[in-house]
């Protein structure tokens, strides 16, 4: 178990791979496994949206 | 259980009888509307033709039943309340006439004295989420305003956590014509209303007093009208000099809202949905939170949408229901809302 | 006078082109556009069909003009204004690649480098009711953007009036879809972007910067998406202890624009328009301004509307052309707007 960088919520490591993307159940963000043991996760490089307005 | 509703020709009415009508623990004994004495139900609100038999009954012939729903305008609730009382069944009145505890703000927003003061104090302002217990009991709930229920429920978790000295916020609402019923006047008119982004009250409005009770932070509130029914949004714009950080934020929104069915949080998820829209929440009595903290400029700005109609009015109705009646909250409230609407 | 229009493909290029058509002293030599290379100008701006028998050219094959119109995305103008201004005609820059006096702000808000800082300090402020005299002889004109321009002519007069310490100010704008231009992407798809109250800046945006620069005040802005197509109305909230009262504000506005042919104070007269509404300026320069005074919190709360493509965009770009070629100013901009609409 660690915490969401984002949000803080609690993150499961249950049945997570190293390098595997998913969403945080909470803020959405998508999280990177960086690690197993210690369980690590870092915000997923994503390409920044551009509103536009 | 056997319910009443008074002034029920209105949008919030119409909104109420929906919900009430497919609600598994209510019968409706009575809708009265003295406008409409005799008229179907589904004359005045077409989604609910052939849903019921009920015609509108003239208001003098109100005969007591287990709760009352008070659908009326403001200023019609307050004389009626006493008799309701002592027949013994519960009140809920979803005007703004017993919102206030302190009846020195009556003839201030409502250009009248409060002819029963002495009920204000007994009356549990009908915001489940942070008066769960009075209401069990309560006799008689007064339902919150609308932008008063979206600013509040932005605000107070952080307004508790922050100790900042002269900490102030401005809110900013915007609404659909619904907020305004059905008589809006020459403002209301299609041609004048649809793609409005109105100030129509720049500098003031009731809801204000009831933002300031309930948080203890002094507010100083702007309202416009914009293109759209059904939904109003609160910007609320916290300036608290050192502003928490989001990780912290969202702490304090989880701490305040975990286990609460109808308060959601929305922030900062991809997509177009990434902070709380009241189109998505139509007829639903769900009120989504988000936020953003701004340090640059020593501010959080918190966001509260809601159906006006939903958990603005009808549908906090119905959850303040539940919460006396001992039944699950959801009952009753279970749409999830229409996408894309 | 020969003009020539550089992206003249966009809802800011379209409406320039309108403007221009119905300039009396204007011929338009050119208008480019990579995308549409050899299409005629009515086939993307259908309001301009048998208007003009102009086709669009590819920019590689832009001539000299006495003035050049880059209505080009930001980040598209920086580049080729060195090259335009060579050849010795004027520049009005309708992208934001030259409004901000400071270089650093470039790579925060706009995610590079400016190519061309020397040029930041020559570049005038396309806001004639506050630099008319420097753009009577400018050679390089920034138009400014939509919402700073509501902000900025709402918010400099009472900002300039008080003296207040540690002022700051609120703004809380709402923008019609056309404010993003014609490739919103996802959000921008009428089920999404319509009926909308949708938050995208909560707590930034690059025309922050632009308010600040020229009124000296710290800006806390938040955008808002609402249902229209045009019009921006910049509701700003100035907290300031000690608010002017209404008889103050009016004698403030009243010297800062007594003379101006396209500002217009509205504000509590009867009748439903008694703020600033963009909807009834669709197609004009104007910006009407009005305000409320609330002691009681310490604020008062200013209003600026405007179409972000009129006096938001491609009016104020006409204009600076008139002040620049000494013209009177409402050249070609007589338009009063439809009522209703």
């Amino acid at each position: 178990m660690t915490e969401c960088p984002v949000c803080a919520a609690d993150v499961e490591s249950k049945d997570k791979i190293a390098g595997e993307v998913f969403p945080c159940v909470d803020c959405g963000t998508e999280l990177e496994v960086r690690a197993l043991e210690p369980f690590a996760v870092e915000p997923a490089p994503k390409e920044a949206e551009d509103w536009g307005e | 259980m056997k319910v009443a509703v008074v002034g029920g020709s209105g949008y919030v009415g119409g909104e109420l009888l929906r919900l009430l009508l497919g609600h598994p623990e209510v019968t409706i004994e009575q809708v009265t509307s003295d406008r409409h004495v005799g008229a179907p139900v589904g004359r005045v609100h077409p989604n609910l033709r052939k849903a019921t038999s009920l015609a509108f009954s003239p208001r003098a012939s109100l005969r007591a039943a287990d709760v009352t729903f008070l659908a009326t305008p403001h200023g019609g609730s307050a004389p009626i309340v006493p008799e309701l009382l002592a027949s013994g069944g519960v009140v809920i009145d979803l005007s703004a006439d017993h919102r206030l505890k302190d009846p020195s703000h009556y003839p201030r927003y409502y250009r009248q004295e409060h002819p029963h003061p002495e009920l204000l104090e007994e009356a549990v302002y009908g915001l489940p989420e942070r008066h769960r217990e009075r209401l069990r009991t309560a006799r008689l709930i007064a339902v919150p305003g609308c932008i008063a229920t979206a600013a509040i429920l932005a605000l107070a978790p952080v307004a508790a956590a922050g100790t900042g000295p002269g900490r102030r916020a401005v809110v900013d609402a915007k609404s659909g014509s619904s907020a305004s019923g059905r008589d809006a006047g020459p403002a209301g008119q299609h041609a004048e209303r649809s793609g409005a982004m109105r100030a129509y009250a720049p500098a003031g409005h009731r809801h204000a007093a009831e933002i300031e009770q309930e948080t203890g932070i002094g507010v100083a509130l702007s309202c416009h009208a914009v293109e759209a029914v059904r939904g109003v949004l609160a910007t609320v714009h916290l300036l608290d000099g050192d502003p928490p950080a989001e990780r912290e934020l969202w702490k304090i929104y989880r701490a305040a809202y975990a286990g609460e069915p109808f308060v959601r949080l929305v922030h900062g998820s991809d997509g177009i949905h990434r902070e709380p829209e009241p189109k998505i929440l139509a007829g639903t009595n769900f009120c989504d939170l988000g936020f953003a903290s701004d340090p640059a400029h020593g501010r959080t700005v918190l966001l509260g949408a809601l159906d006006n109609l939903g958990k603005g009015a009808a549908g906090a109705a119905v959850q303040c229901l539940n919460v006396r009646a001992g039944l699950p909250e959801t009952t009753g409230l279970g749409f999830l809302g229409l996408h894309p609407v």
